[in-house]
Parts: structure tokens; sequence; C-alpha cells
């Protein structure tokens, strides 16, 4: 197994932590942490298979993950502002079951 | 000159303006509206005059630079966006300014405007868009706003933050699916794309990535939980705009990307597995609308029904004439279903306006009170129903042709008992709409442009079933089916 | 409890066991890569002359595909007008941390800080850096500050601070629009221009990321100036 | 190809990553979860720096691992102070 696909692989198994916890976690920070490192599995597999082009990477996929890094910032930043008016409301910072 | 890219550029100067200078917002994001109206317009004459129309943005060579591309499918998404922007931003001149007395918050700026406008300019370069990883983008410039739009109303918190979990959960996989294409053939360019693949185990787990995602997005049957709660509680224009255009954008791209790049690895395992997660949304969504007890939890599920019908196009996928027929089918129902389901929306936001609640045995009087807006909800009534003139009746019949063509009728009963759950949830509401109100009880009437503007939006829906010739001609325009013709069927 | 527990566990094996299979799924897809691909690299090493930068990403990110990132300002600009209507800014007393050596140690930081941001987004256009980075590096500033001495920044709902936080945005679709009215395409630069316009978008984009940021972190939108 | 140091470095790089995101994801305490969460991004920048991206290491560690890490500790002190608004709110809007 070469650089590549050694971190392919490796990006995979953190998409699949991150995805146990977004499920199994209850608590909203929780679940928007989780997100993020399903995000940061995702980028590593996109930046190991660019590595594929030997010494000098395919730069493409640099940009793409930069772009995907921004857009979770954005998303993480608005997610915690909901979560935290979700306590407000609620009193819990975890999702009301109800469906509402 | 190529009108194109102003579809995007002008709302977006228009959503940072109207923050700039919140004075001029409804100013500012009304001029928008008409200049995105005479640019639809422009474009749709193009293309149904000269075909589609193809752009590189910077000017690049295609694999390097990121695709524009508008067919007759996109200028008729274009313009029920524009259709249903025109309304809705009428609907919300109104319609905010009588809940501003209801914010809680001096320093909160309830702002609708900047936002709606950010909202319009992601879902007009999502059916522009004709490049994978783009359509990442725009995805996520839709669902962030579309988060910020339903958060504007303080009991919708909880829903938007579960709408924007589900959003980004959607776009992860999607965007797994699109690293993994990249990987394989080192172009996103879904054009490129159609013509570079090749069916390989590993386009096979990026196409399963790139479908999970988007079903979550579209809210096919058994992930459409998340819907209802967003959809009924959001303010009542956001409602119309996620129901009528939000969720389709999503549909949108699984259409654009299955009759594309996916074309060579669809197996008849997974479009009859789709064709039945679309029955059985049309009957789990029709079954909780006629149970639901408010009027926008009704008009939520019953979005959930309609979005099932949209799936019934992929069994028909493989067969000669009968996936044409079922194409122009449920993209009348799209069409339509958007139209009717925005001016419904409208109207339940009128009533929840009049009365301050939307509880359905507490409808009474409406026929009294609000004839026109109960007239929008009587015609929107007709077009979920399916039944003629509307433009969900084209749509349906043709679906029903094409399950006869291709001999699989027992989609026909679906159909059919679609239909009559649509019946039976929409004279739920009639009924008790129609009933007299003896007390005279006290209403705060809508503004007269309120009422209006859902009336409107329902006309169209069944104008749209009136006047379809030149409309289903130009949808041929660039369209992977053709040569079919369609007026030989309908007659 | 226990109920719930053998109930928790029941769905935690089968969660456990859809996610192993799931897990295989994407394993399975990697063992039919090819093991060398160039990707892009050759395509982007040729048009790098034409590009008016020095480095690749910056390159893609600005002009190549510039269109993708134009919208990813819009989704950074998204997520702030969201955090305005949800909430306030709310910094409260306790979350103040102004003992005697950082408000020395902070005097010297924070002027280091904006320095290094501005050093990060100059060698965006030679080497690896640009707008996102540097913005980022400018908000840690900003969150500095606000957390040793919010008083010093004197956050006010005005037309100034909206500006800054449109100025990015606008410039880089202003500059995406305007080859269209000459008879080019959206994000065309013209080919003497391109370096410049490439640093006005950058420069003016750190700004805005920076304090949107920084807004993001202090919880939405500042009080009113008018009381 | 690689020699013995690289692939030590490159398992063990692996492995501290990955014990921090199990670390972030399971354990029960926010503010330890937060504190992983902040160490993983640092972490995963070597890992771009690795896979040769200085780019990405410099975004991942400004704005994934610092501004990240500040938000998600800022918003788990006002998730501990914050009072919960109006009680009655909650039964009200049952209906």
């Amino acid at each position: 197994m070469n650089l590549p696909f050694f971190y392919a692989c490796f990006g995979i198994l953190i998409f699949l932590i991150g995805l146990i916890g977004l499920t199994l976690q209850p608590h909203i920070l929780k679940k928007l942490i989780s997100l993020n490192i399903m995000g940061s599995g995702i980028f590593l597999v996109f930046v190991a298979l660019a590595k594929r082009a030997g010494l000098s990477a395919d730069p493409i996929p640099h940009a793409m993950v930069l772009t995907g890094l921004v857009v979770s910032v954005s998303a993480t930043a608005l997610g915690i502002i909901l979560a935290i008016r979700v306590k407000q409301l609620y009193g819990k910072a975890e999702l009301p079951e109800d469906g509402r | 000159m190529n009108f194109l890219p102003l579809l995007i550029l002008i709302p977006l100067t228009g959503a940072f303006l109207s923050f700039l200078l919140p004075r001029y917002e409804k100013f500012i994001s009304l001029t928008v509206i008409t200049f995105l109206a005479f640019i639809t317009l422009y474009l749709g004459n193009i293309v149904f005059h000269n075909g589609p129309i193809k752009l590189v943005a910077g000017g690049w060579s295609i694999p390097l630079g990121i695709g524009l591309y508008a067919d007759g499918l996109t200028i008729l998404m274009l313009s029920l966006t524009c259709t249903v922007a025109i309304a809705v931003s009428i609907y919300a001149l109104f319609y905010f300014d009588s809940h501003k007395q209801t914010s809680d918050n001096k320093d909160i700026t309830k702002s609708w405007w900047p936002v709606w406008m950010l909202l319009l300019s992601a879902l007009n370069a999502l059916f522009v868009a004709a490049d994978a990883f783009n359509l990442y983008v725009t995805l996520e410039l839709m669902g962030l706003s579309a988060v910020a739009l339903i958060a504007l109303e303080k009991k919708a918190i909880a829903a938007a933050l579960r709408y924007l979990f589900i959003g980004l959960l959607g776009s992860m996989f999607y965007l797994f699916g699109i690293g993994l294409l990249y990987a394989l053939f080192g172009t996103v360019d879904i054009i490129e794309l159609t013509h570079k693949i090749q069916s390989t185990p590993t386009t096979l787990v990026s196409m399963v990535l790139i479908t999970g995602g988007l079903l979550l997005k579209t809210a096919l049957f058994p992930v459409h939980f998340w819907l209802p709660p967003a959809h009924a509680n959001a303010p009542a224009p956001v409602s119309a705009v996620l129901s009528a255009l939000v969720v389709k954008a999503a549909f949108y791209t699984l259409l654009r990307l299955w009759l594309g790049p996916f074309e060579l690895l669809v197996s008849d395992l997974v479009i009859q597995l789709l064709g039945i997660l679309g029955a059985s949304a049309i009957l789990w969504g029709s079954f909780q609308a006629l149970f639901a007890q408010r009027l926008k939890l009704v008009i939520a599920y019953s979005t959930v029904a309609q979005l099932g019908y949209l799936f019934l196009f992929f069994p028909f996928y493989h067969i000669e004439n009968a996936n044409t027929i079922a194409w122009y089918g449920i993209i009348w129902i799209a069409l339509s279903h958007g139209l009717a389901k925005a001016g419904l929306f409208l109207a339940a936001g009128n009533i929840l306006h009049a009365y301050g609640h939307d509880n359905i045995h507490g409808l009474k009087g409406t026929s009294q009170y609000l004839p026109i807006t109960l007239f929008a909800i009587g015609l929107a009534c007709i077009n979920l129903m399916g039944l003629p003139p509307s433009g969900a009746f084209l749509g349906k019949w043709l679906l029903l042709n094409a399950a006869f063509v291709s001999g699989q009728w027992w989609w026909a009963i679906i159909l059919l008992l679609g239909g009559v759950l649509a019946a039976a949830y929409s004279f739920r509401i009639l009924l008790f709409a129609f009933q007299n109100d003896d007390n005279n009880i006290r209403i705060h009437k809508p503004h007269g442009l309120m009422q209006w503007s859902a009336l409107g939006l329902t006309i169209g829906a069944v104008l749209l079933g009136i006047f379809s010739d030149h409309l289903l001609i130009l949808l041929s325009s660039g369209a992977k089916f053709g040569g079919l013709n369609l007026t030989e069927i309908l007659r | 409890m226990d109920k719930t527990n053998q109930f928790h566990s029941f769905w935690g094996i089968t969660l456990i066991v859809l996610v192993c299979l799931f897990g295989g799924m994407l394993f399975w897809s990697l063992w039919h890569i090819p093991e060398y691909s160039e990707g892009l690299s050759a395509m982007v090493t040729k048009h790098m002359p034409d590009s008016g930068v020095k480095s690749e990403v910056t390159a893609i990110l600005l002009n190549f595909r510039g269109y993708d990132t134009l919208l990813e300002v819009a989704v950074l600009f998204a997520a702030l007008l969201g955090a305005y209507q949800i909430s306030p800014m709310h910094l409260d007393k306790s979350m103040v941390q102004s003992n005697p050596i950082m408000l020395y140690l902070i005097q010297y930081l924070v002027p280091i800080i904006i320095l290094v941001s501005g050093y990060i987004l100059w060698l965006g256009g030679h080497a690896a850096g640009g707008a996102f980075q540097a913005g980022a590096v400018l908000a840690g500033a900003g969150v500095l500050l606000l957390i040793v001495r919010p008083d010093s920044l004197n956050l006010k709902h005005s037309v100034y601070l909206n500006f800054i936080l449109i100025i990015g945005p606008l410039i880089f679709t202003l500059f995406a629009f305007l080859p269209i009215l000459t008879g080019g395409t959206i994000l065309e630069y013209p080919r003497q221009l391109v370096g410049i316009m490439i640093l006005l978008i950058e420069a003016a984009s750190t700004l805005s990321i920076g304090f949107t940021l920084m807004l993001l972190f202090a919880g939405g939108r500042p009080p009113s100036g008018d009381n | 190809m690689m020699n013995i140091f690289e692939i030590l470095f490159d398992l063990l790089l692996a492995f501290v990553i990955l014990w921090l995101a199990v670390r972030t994801v399971y354990i029960h305490n926010l503010f330890e979860s937060i504190m992983s969460f902040i160490g993983f991004g640092l972490f995963m920048s070597i890992a771009w720096l690795r896979l040769g991206s200085i780019d990405l290491a410099l975004a991942e560690a400004a704005l994934g691992s610092g501004i990240s890490g500040a938000l998600l500790l800022m918003a788990k002190k006002k998730l501990s102070d914050c009072a919960v608004e109006n009680k009655s709110y909650k039964e009200s809007s049952n209906g």
C-alpha cells in the first residue's frame, strides 16, 4: 500500500467515526463536531487521492477542499448559534424528540 | 453578450446591497426580481429558437473551468423560480411588515430580503450549473440560506437546526461521491463525465453516495421526517419557497446526474426500488395529511406525497417511449406542484394572518371573510388531486400513459389512489372552510395583494395545463429524450 | 431504565453493523481506483502563465474556478445573515478574561497577528496562503480582543460595519460582472489587469472574512449604535 | 519508495489522529471533547503537510482548528450560562 491509498483508507475511517458520532450523540454541539470530523475524513480522501500524481500533487482537489473547509466552518457557526437558541427555548441542547 | 451568469450575479448583488442599505431593501429586491424576469424570458426565447446555451466561467476550457448550461428543462425551472419569486416577493412586502411587532428583540434584524436574494441566486446557480462540484457549493448556499429563512420564526428554530443537520449530511455524502468521481475521471463537468464514465465498482459506490445524499435532501419517503416540521413552522413565504423550489432543486440535481453520467449504471432493481419508495411516499404522505390537525401541516405532508410522484419516473427509465412520456409527466407535475403549493402556502399564511391560528377545525367563515384566498385554496386543491384542466392533470395523465405503454399498470393504481387520497384531504380542508361562521369573529384581514398573489400562483398552475403546447416544445430543447411527438399521444 | 438501555444496545449493534457494511463498501471502492492519475495538474500548469498569480491553489480559487469561490463567499455571508436574525451579539462579563498579563500582552499580540494576516495575504500571490487563511488569522486577532478587552473594539451595528462585511463579496461580484459588459463571460478578467484584480479581491475578502468570522464568534448582530 | 521512517511517521500520525477523533466523538465531557477536536485539527494540518499542501495546512490550523475551536468553546460557555426563556412557551406552542 502506498502513501495516497494509506491516507485515503485513513480518511474513510475518520468519516465513519464521525458518522457513528453523528447518529449516537444527542448533544447538538457533539453532532456538529462529528459532522466536522466526517468532513475532515472526506477532505483527506480528496487530498490523498490527489497525491497519486506524484511529488507535485494535483492542486484542483486542494482548492476544492479549501472551499469545503470554509463551507463547513460557516455551517458550524450557524449551527452553534441555532444550538444556543434551542437551549434557550427548550432548556436542553438537544433536538426535541416530538419532531418540531 | 451572454446573460446567463446575470441570473446569479444580480440577486447576489441585490443581497449585498439590501444588507448594506436596509431602508431600500424592498426597492432593491423588487428591481432584482424584475431584471430576473426579463432575463429569464430572454434566455427562454434563445433556447426556444437556438437550442441549449453553454458557456464556461472565466473563459477557460472545460475540465479546468466551471461550465454553465441551460436547456429547456433549465429554462422551465428558472421560470418557475421567477414566477414564484414574483408572487412571494409581493406577498412578503406586506407579510413581514404586519409581523414586525411580534419580534421580541430590537437587536435582531429579522431580515427576509437579503437572505431571500441569496436563496434566489443559489437556486438560479443550481439550475444552470453544469459542474458537479459547483452543484455542491450551490446546494450548500441554498441549504444555509434556507436555514436562515426558516429561523425567522421562533417556533421553527429546532426544525431549522434539524434541517441544517440533514442538509449537511446530505451534502457530505454528495461531496464524497464527487471526490470519487474526480479521482477516477479527472473531471467534475457533468457533460464530460457523461462521456468518460465507465461502469466500475467505484463509480457504483459514488452513485450510491450521491443518490443517497440527494434523496435525503429531496425528502423521499423513509427520510422525509425532517420536512413537515420545517415546512409547516416556517413563515408562510418561506414555506412556499421551500416546498415549491428548494426540494425541487435537489430533485433536479438528481435528475441531471441520473440522466447524464449515471445512465450507464442504472439497474432495474434500483429503479424499481425508487419507484416503490415514491409510491410509499404518496400513500404515507397523503395519510398523514389526512390526519394532520393544522392546515400548514396538511400542506407540508401533501408535499411529501407530491414529491413521491416525481420518483414514479424512475421505473420507466429503461423502457423506450414510456420513459419519454414519464419524463414529460413528472416535470409537468413538478412545475404545477411548484406553483400550486406555493400558492397554497401563501393562502395558508393569509388564514394564519387572519385568524391567528391555522387549526383546521377553526377555519369556519373563510368563505365569508377571505373569498379570494379560499378560491386560491380551491384551485390549488384541484391541482393536488390532478383534476382537469390543471397542469398536474396533464402530468398525471402522461404518467398513466407511461404506465400503460410500458405494461407496468400497477403504477396506475398508485396514481389513482394518490388522487383519491388527495381529494380526501382537500375536501377536509374545504369542508371546514366553507362552513358559515355565525358568531362574527373578529379577523385581522390580510392585504388584498397578499390574497391576490396566492390566487395568481394557483391560476398559473391551472394555466400550465391549458397552454402547454409551446412549453412542451421548449422542454424538448436539449432534452435527452426527443423525437417523440407528444401531441400525438395527447390526442 | 434497563429497558431503554437494552433498546439502545440493540440499535447500537444494528448501527455498527450498518456502518461496517457502509465502510466496507467505501473501502471496496478505493480498491478499484487507478494507482496513478495526474488529474488536471498538467492543465493547471499549462494555464498558470495566464492566471496572473504564481501560486497554483490561488490561481484555481480565484481564476480558474473562481465562480465556486464567489458562491462560497456567499455561503459565509448566508451564515452571517442567519446569525443576525437568530441572536444579538452577546458577550457577558464572565467571558472577559482581563488579567494584567493578558492586557499587557495584547498590545503587542494584536498588531503582530494583523501583520501576520497581511503577510499571509501577500504570500497567497506566489506561495501558500490567501484570503481565507489571512481572514481567519485576522478574525483570530478580533476574537482575542473580544475576549480580553471587548470595549476596545466597540462594535456597533452601523453602515460602516456592514460595508466592511460586504466589501469583499461585493468587489468579487463586481469583477465577475464587469467582463460581461465588455462582451466576455463571467469572471473573464482582462489579461493586463488580472494580477491587480485578484489582489484587490483577496485584500477586500480578507477584511470581510475576518470581520464575519469575528461576528459569528461574538454570536450575532452587534447592538445598534443609536442608543 | 517510502523508507521505514516515513512509514513509521505515517502510522504514528494516523494513530494519533484516529485516537483524537474517537476521543472527540465519544468522550462524555464536552470541554475535553472540544479540546480533542482542536488537537485533531492541529494534527490534521500535519497530515496536510505530509500530503504536500501547505495551503490546506494553514487553512486547517486557522479555520478548522482555530476558529471552529473558538466558536465551540464560546458555545459551550454560553450553553452552560443561558437561562431558559419563557417556560410557558413550550406548552403554548404544542397545539
